[in-house]
């Protein structure tokens, strides 16, 4: 039975989802349908992770024809890049059951959805089923924002969507030239991932599909300049939808640059990878300082968020062993803090019914589970050792160092840049002088509890032994950074030689 | 050589086991019934008491080793591995860290015992406890690392406590913007630590990234790389131990309770810059340029700090800026490659400053938290205890001759004199009559004269037992530290420096008696004429002087942190609020809005064609089949 | 030959009762002229051998279609009154010649390209009942299908559009 | 004489669509796309003629019910146009104006 393991994991939740949203049941009933399904979708995960054996290059693969004559398969497994985000995609989703009580149904029928697509996407196999899945995802998304967000959600349904749909119509043109591509090199029409990586790709025409591929993927990500749909979904969405969207969604993005771009298109890749760095390292400071001044909580979040994507996609295009691997770990780190961040912003913000950070003050005398939990949510966010965050950013710091001086030096800032807003945010929100709002604030009920306490130590775990998933990326990762260092000559970026200049 | 001592680990864990159970018992307790302080008490001071046995026990075992040999080692497990990183959490005792260990022990040990007293009746006692043994464990953690990533751990964990007690009373905002401040501050030293890191681990790493090992790789490393290297591990260390320019946190730092600015912004937290550059002293010694360097700033920053210390008027910041004072010798120190000198220092100073602070901590406790010394006075009769230990406690740091802080500051300025750094001498002994002055002036104003405020005074009571026994503890630490490392001259045979040799590599000139004749003459000459200035204004009438001119100006520490304000945080709020307000909504959201406003226009100039009649549309759809049409004749030629 | 004359005679029949159509002012007389062409047209049809059609196109078209048609206009009773203003019409109609030319040039063209056939009468085989029908229930089965739910659908949506009572008001 | 026919066709579908463009009256409109569907019929009979295969009259017949189903709802909206605006205007339908 085992064997079925992701298809399950994929069509389970996209199922239920729909007939959650056919049958005319209550919301409690979805609340409750959605958390059994997602919980067994968490454990399957961590059978799964826990079988996992990083020698095997795909495990629980599986293969069906859907038209044999374009060679489109129905193609699914994971490997050592995609199980850590399968992992994140699967064990956080069931927390927003556990924690929000919405009114409408079509929330967790939504959410479901989104579920079964996103895991979908990462273990999609063949570039068809992944662009399905891709754009799956954005539905659940689009109805969760339109319909259940806050005051000013269409405009940003608008934005995100659009931006969303123009990447991937970019994408799906450099596909479709991948596939035309392959067909004219081998004579067989194929979408496998595995056939189009023995593509020779080279000229204008891989560029443009390169750019085509980067574009979808760094609007997901987001990655400077690409964010500015970032703000405004994350603040009008509703607060479980945000936490898919930066805990999951974004990391889905950096998966599929890891995924697809880098081994299809080594040369552009290599060729454009500065760029991409800056870019990474410049969205990673402008937003983090753009957080400082930020009045609504959850939109100081967001830019924090947007701000650590930079960092994270910084690693990939470092290509060296260290930052990559970073980046696969912080994948996880940075979804589980700032995952749980914005699952407490929303318990604040259904407790109190406001986000603006000057109506709070005090939080912690009356909350203090509340405020450790947030304290050590934050203090991973901001890269403290001992959390899973300091491991994914003195990676990625350590490898961006190598790559280019200058650009380590600027990922280093994170440090500093981070801390600024967050202990600013934390000042205001948890000390200072209680008002008569917080007075009335509880403290995590007995469920709230149970499910982000596990998560908190998940996050201390991470820091302290990061071992375990480190091993199941290394081969993975050394895989794929052989790829990009037999490709590169950057040598001359490595130290010894710029100072020997 | 190496060998592995399965208790090492418990060292730091304890404290760490300690703080998360007084963490949780708070948290499961703070809105409820209380938990009485007491259990808090004994909880929180049992995981530093098994702590300094286990130091004890290090020390001694290291003794019974040969010299040379003496390393004890226990990796626990491989921590990161990634390609060549391979870092294990492993810890390391050898004379340097076991030195550290003890003192570190010792006095957080006192210091928890001195806060029962201290922080009786607070209603977050079970938190300040559980935030101070987690800082125990971050410092054990800090020294006992055996490779500058675990220590990284330590050094940042130290950084968090420091933050947690700075803002401990956080509901007064100023206090937590301190505490944030500390936090920052600390962090652009960080980072000058892991880039430093980083490019080590690029240059000589691969081999193992322990201490060890890259010990004996040391002299691989290019020598721009290396200088690179180490001034960027000495930009982390004026973070920690509050250099210029970042010592700007330490005196605000003060906001925290008393036994944590003994603890952690005297005796431990602050000198952690000093033991890394000592612990990387296979490193500094290969580049003698990152030295010299060092040892500028260290007595630089030891000018100004006693400067400023002359006029502040708040008995803790007139100690922290002694702190930043004395951590600047200790940089001085071990900047000219005197290491062993630096880490006396850094001993001697744990000690006679965490009594300094806790007899000021007595002293305000007894005043009802009164910290300003124009509003004191005459104290002597109430406070006899802390009057004397005090009294100790200053005339070691003012280097009082056969005080600790004498023969630990004299080797310092005898090591710039045996380098040949006149200058830096010089300068030292200017900073020593400095140090004198206002120490005594602190001294004579707060416990001599008649009392400022009779109400205060009135009353004024005695510290409990449990606060006296620290201070007397520590004053018997403060006179007779000095003794274990007697040098030469005095018949003394260096016990301390001898004893911290095999963890440092550093060269020790020819001892000239000459030499040594004029470092400690000058010495006992600049105590002997900063004590009598401070006896002639403050030691029989203290009366608040007014201050003009640059008295004036360096009473407002030369408005160092309007100018840090100034220059740094305005403008970074600037450009928040530029980017936030200007730049996001029109310069990158810019192009999406122009699209959006172009399909406006483009909406408008097609509406005219919507006329909405059927009939018009039909012509349309004719005339563009016929367009077609045409079109297709055209290229079909048909 | 006759059936030459008759093609000639039919085919400008039907020009003329198309002309009628869309030159008469009256929506009475354009119907009853394009009565004329519908019936023209059935005799074409007829020319070309299809029986069956030809006889539909009588039945449905000349009598039920345009008898329901003239039946409107008549129930409507509309007078000279009721009559939209066409002051445009010569011009539209002007340049709706110029607007078609191409059109009409392109198809004519298109059929140029056809093999010139014959279009003598063919006699059993062709075009009747049965061999209409064998084709319509097996290659058609599913367009005939689909056609006859399309007539349901317009059956409800006419009685539902016609019946509407104004309730509102 | 296929030809002939197919012309035939295509003179008649031209003026239907004249027909379409240049009246105003809907009963006119109307009969004019009647007209255009018939020349296609037409069109499509001949075709059927010149194959000698019975596809085009099939065609045909599907047209001529498209053709009644289209009679019967257009004329329910003429009714209906002319009991609200008791005019038989096309150009009194306008809500699609932008």
């Amino acid at each position: 039975m085992f064997d079925n393991l992701l298809t399950v994991m994929i069509f389970g939740p996209l199922v239920t989802g729909l007939v959650l949203l056919l049958l005319p049941l209550s919301s409690a009933i979805a609340r409750f349908a959605g958390a059994f399904v997602s919980i067994i979708c968490a454990l399957l995960g961590v059978k799964l992770f826990a079988d996992f054996s990083p020698a095997t290059s795909v495990a629980f693969h599986q293969s069906y024809p859907v038209i044999p004559s374009l060679g489109i398969n129905y193609s699914i497994g994971v490997d050592g890049i995609s199980i850590l985000v399968l992992l994140v995609a699967v064990i956080l989703i069931p927390m927003v059951f556990l924690l929000f009580k919405e009114k409408q149904k079509g929330y967790y029928a939504n959410l479901m959805v989104a579920q079964g697509a996103m895991v979908g996407a990462i273990a999609a196999r063949d570039v068809i089923m992944f662009y399905m899945f891709w754009e799956i995802m954005l539905l659940p998304i689009f109805f969760m924002i339109g319909l259940y967000g806050g005051e000013r959600r269409v405009a940003a349904t608008i934005k995100i969507t659009v931006y969303t749909i123009a990447g991937s119509l970019l994408m799906f043109a450099s596909i479709v030239y991948l596939a035309i591509m392959y067909q004219s090199q081998t004579g067989v029409w194929s979408f496998a991932m595995d056939s189009l990586t023995s593509l020779q790709l080279t000229g204008t025409g891989a560029t443009l599909a390169f750019i085509g591929f980067m574009v979808a993927f760094a609007i997901k990500i987001p990655l400077f300049p690409f964010h500015t749909w970032l703000p405004d979904a994350y603040t009008e969405a509703p607060t479980g939808t945000t936490f898919v969207l930066s805990a999951i969604m974004a990391k889905i993005g950096v998966y599929a640059v890891i995924r697809f771009v880098v081994p299809v298109f080594e040369e552009s890749f290599v060729r454009f990878a500065l760029i991409l760095a800056f870019s990474g390292v410049i969205g990673m400071m402008y937003c983090g300082i753009a957080a400082l001044v930020q009045k609504d909580f959850k939109r100081m979040l967001a830019f924090s968020s947007a701000s650590h994507m930079g960092i994270i996609a910084l690693g990939i295009f470092c290509m060296n062993l260290q930052a990559l691997t970073g980046t696969l770990f912080q994948i996880v780190a940075h979804a589980t803090s700032t995952g749980v961040l914005f699952l407490l912003l929303g318990i604040i913000e259904e407790r109190m019914e406001t986000r603006n950070i000057d109506d709070l003050g005090g939080v912690a005398y009356r909350a203090p589970l509340f405020a450790a939990c947030f304290a050590v949510a934050m203090l991973a966010s901001v890269g403290l050792p001992g959390t899973s965050g300091f491991i994914g950013e003195f990676l990625i710091i350590l490898g961006a160092i190598k790559f280019n001086i200058l650009i380590g030096v600027l990922a280093g800032t994170t440090l500093i840049i981070g801390v600024c807003y967050m202990l600013w945010l934390f000042q205001r929100v948890f000390f200072e002088k209680q008002n008569k709002r917080t007075e009335q604030f509880r403290d995590l009920s007995l469920l709230e509890t149970i499910t982000i306490v596990p998560v908190i130590l998940l996050i201390i775990f991470m820091g302290l032994y990061p071992q375990p998933f480190i091993e199941r990326i290394k081969p993975a990762a050394e895989q794929y950074t052989l790829i990009l260092t037999d490709r590169a000559e950057i040598a001359d970026h490595t130290i010894s030689e710029t100072i020997a200049k | 050589m190496e060998q592995s001592t399965p208790y090492l680990g418990f060292i730091p864990l304890l404290p760490l086991a300690g703080a998360l159970v007084l963490g949780l018992m708070h948290i499961a307790t703070c809105q409820g019934k209380r938990i009485p302080d007491k259990l808090y008490g004994i909880l929180g001071c049992i995981g530093p008491f098994i702590a300094l046995i286990l130091a004890v026990k290090v020390f001694f075992e290291l003794k019974a080793l040969d010299e040379g040999k003496r390393v004890l080692l226990q990796r626990v497990y491989n921590w990161i591995e990634v390609g060549d990183l391979k870092i294990s959490m492993g810890f390391l005792a050898d004379p340097l860290s076991s030195l550290m260990l003890l003192f570190v022990t010792f006095v957080g040990f006192l210091i928890h015992l001195y806060s029962i007293g201290y922080m009786a009746g607070d209603k977050n006692f079970g938190k300040f406890f559980a935030y101070l043994n987690l800082f125990l464990a971050s410092m054990l953690l800090l020294v006992l690392g055996d490779g500058p990533v675990v220590m990284f751990v330590g050094w940042e964990g130290v950084g968090l406590c420091s933050y947690l007690l700075i803002s401990f009373y956080s509901e007064d905002p100023a206090n937590v913007v301190a505490g944030n401040k500390a936090f920052i501050v600390n962090r652009i030293g960080d980072l000058g630590f892991v880039l430093g890191i980083s490019f080590l681990f690029w240059g000589i790493g691969a081999d193992g990234f322990d201490y060890i090992s890259l010990e004996a790789s040391a002299t691989n490393l290019n020598p721009t790389l290396g200088l690179t290297v180490c001034l960027l591990l000495f930009v982390g260390a004026t973070g920690k131990s509050a250099q210029i320019p970042l010592y700007v946190w330490l005196p605000d730092a003060m906001a925290g309770p008393t036994p944590v600015s003994a603890l952690i912004h005297a005796a431990t937290m602050v000198t952690a810059g000093v033991y890394m550059i000592a612990r990387f002293s296979f490193l500094y010694v290969q580049v003698p340029l990152a030295g010299e360097i060092i040892a500028w700033v260290g007595i630089l920053t030891a000018l100004l700090a006693a400067i400023f210390g002359m006029y502040q008027r708040d008995i803790k910041k007139i100690l922290a800026y002694s702190t930043v004072s004395q951590l600047g010798y200790m940089f001085a120190a071990v900047g000219l490659t005197a290491y062993s000198a630096g880490i006396f220092h850094v001993f001697t100073h744990a000690f006679f400053k965490a009594l300094l602070f806790l007899g000021a901590g007595s002293v305000i406790h007894a005043l009802h938290h009164e910290q300003d010394i124009w509003k004191m006075g005459g104290l002597k009769k109430k406070l006899p205890v802390t009057y004397w230990t005090m009294l100790f406690g200053a005339l070691a740091l003012a280097g009082c001759p056969l005080f600790s802080g004498f023969f630990s500051k004299d080797e310092i300025l005898y090591s710039a004199l045996a380098h040949g750094h006149g200058a830096i001498w010089f300068i030292g002994l200017i900073v020593a009559g400095i140090t004198a002055y206002y120490t005594f002036r602190m001294f004579f104003v707060v416990f001599h004269g008649k009392p400022a405020d009779q109400s205060l005074y009135d009353k004024a009571h005695e510290s409990p037992p449990v606060m006296t026994v620290p201070l007397v503890i520590l004053a018997v630490g403060a006179v007779f530290a000095g003794f274990l490392n007697l040098p030469h001259l005095f018949g003394g045979h260096l016990m301390v420096s001898h004893w911290l040799s095999p963890s440092l590599v550093e060269h020790h000139p020819d001892p000239t008696l000459a030499l040594e004749l004029l470092a400690v003459g000058g010495s006992i000459v600049a105590f002997v004429i900063g004590v009598s200035i401070a006896y002639r204004k403050f030691g029989t009438k203290a009366q608040e002087p007014v201050y003009r001119g640059f008295h004036k100006f360096a009473e407002n520490k030369f408005m160092v942190d309007e100018l840090f304000g100034a220059l740094i945080v305005t403008p970074y709020r600037y450009l928040s609020q530029g980017i936030s307000r200007i730049i996001e909504p029109w310069v990158t959201d810019g192009p999406l809005k122009s699209m959006a406003l172009l399909y406006r226009l483009s909406g408008l100039a097609f509406k005219v064609f919507q006329v909405g009649l059927v009939r018009v549309y039909a012509i349309y759809m004719v005339l563009g089949l016929s367009i077609m049409s045409f079109l297709l004749i055209k290229t079909l030629n048909l | 030959m006759t059936e030459t004359l008759l093609f000639y005679g039919f085919g400008l029949l039907s020009i003329l009762g198309a002309l009628g159509l869309i030159l008469f002012k009256h929506p009475m007389n354009g119907a009853m002229s394009f009565v004329i062409t519908l019936i023209s047209l059935a005799c074409l049809y007829a020319l070309l051998s299809a029986k069956l059609i030809f006889a539909i196109q009588l039945i449905v078209y000349a009598g039920a279609i345009m008898s329901l048609i003239l039946f409107i206009i008549m129930f409507l009773n509309i007078g000279e009154s009721d009559l939209p203003e066409e002051r445009g019409r010569w011009f539209y109609l002007a340049g709706g010649i110029v607007a078609i030319g191409p059109i009409a040039i392109l198809m004519q063209r298109a059929f140029k390209t056809l093999p010139p056939g014959e279009t003598a009468i063919v006699g059993d085989g062709f075009g009747g009942v049965q061999e209409v029908g064998m084709v319509l229930f097996t290659d058609w089965l599913l367009p005939f299908e689909i056609v006859s739910i399309l007539l349901l659908v317009a059956l409800v949506g006419a009685v539902v559009l016609a019946g509407k009572r104004e309730v509102s008001e | 004489m296929i030809h002939n026919y197919l012309t035939l066709s295509v003179i008649l579908f031209c003026l239907g669509i004249l027909g379409v463009i240049s009246r105003r009256n809907v009963f006119i409109v109307f009969m004019a796309i009647e007209l255009m569907l018939n020349a296609a019929n037409l069109g499509f009979v001949t075709l059927s003629r010149l194959h000698l295969s019975m596809d085009g009259h099939v065609l045909a017949l599907m047209v001529m019910a498209v053709a009644a189903a289209e009679a019967a709802l257009a004329l329910a909206v003429v009714i209906l146009l002319h009991k609200h605006k008791g005019k038989l205007d096309t150009d009194v339908f306008n809500l699609l104006k932008g």
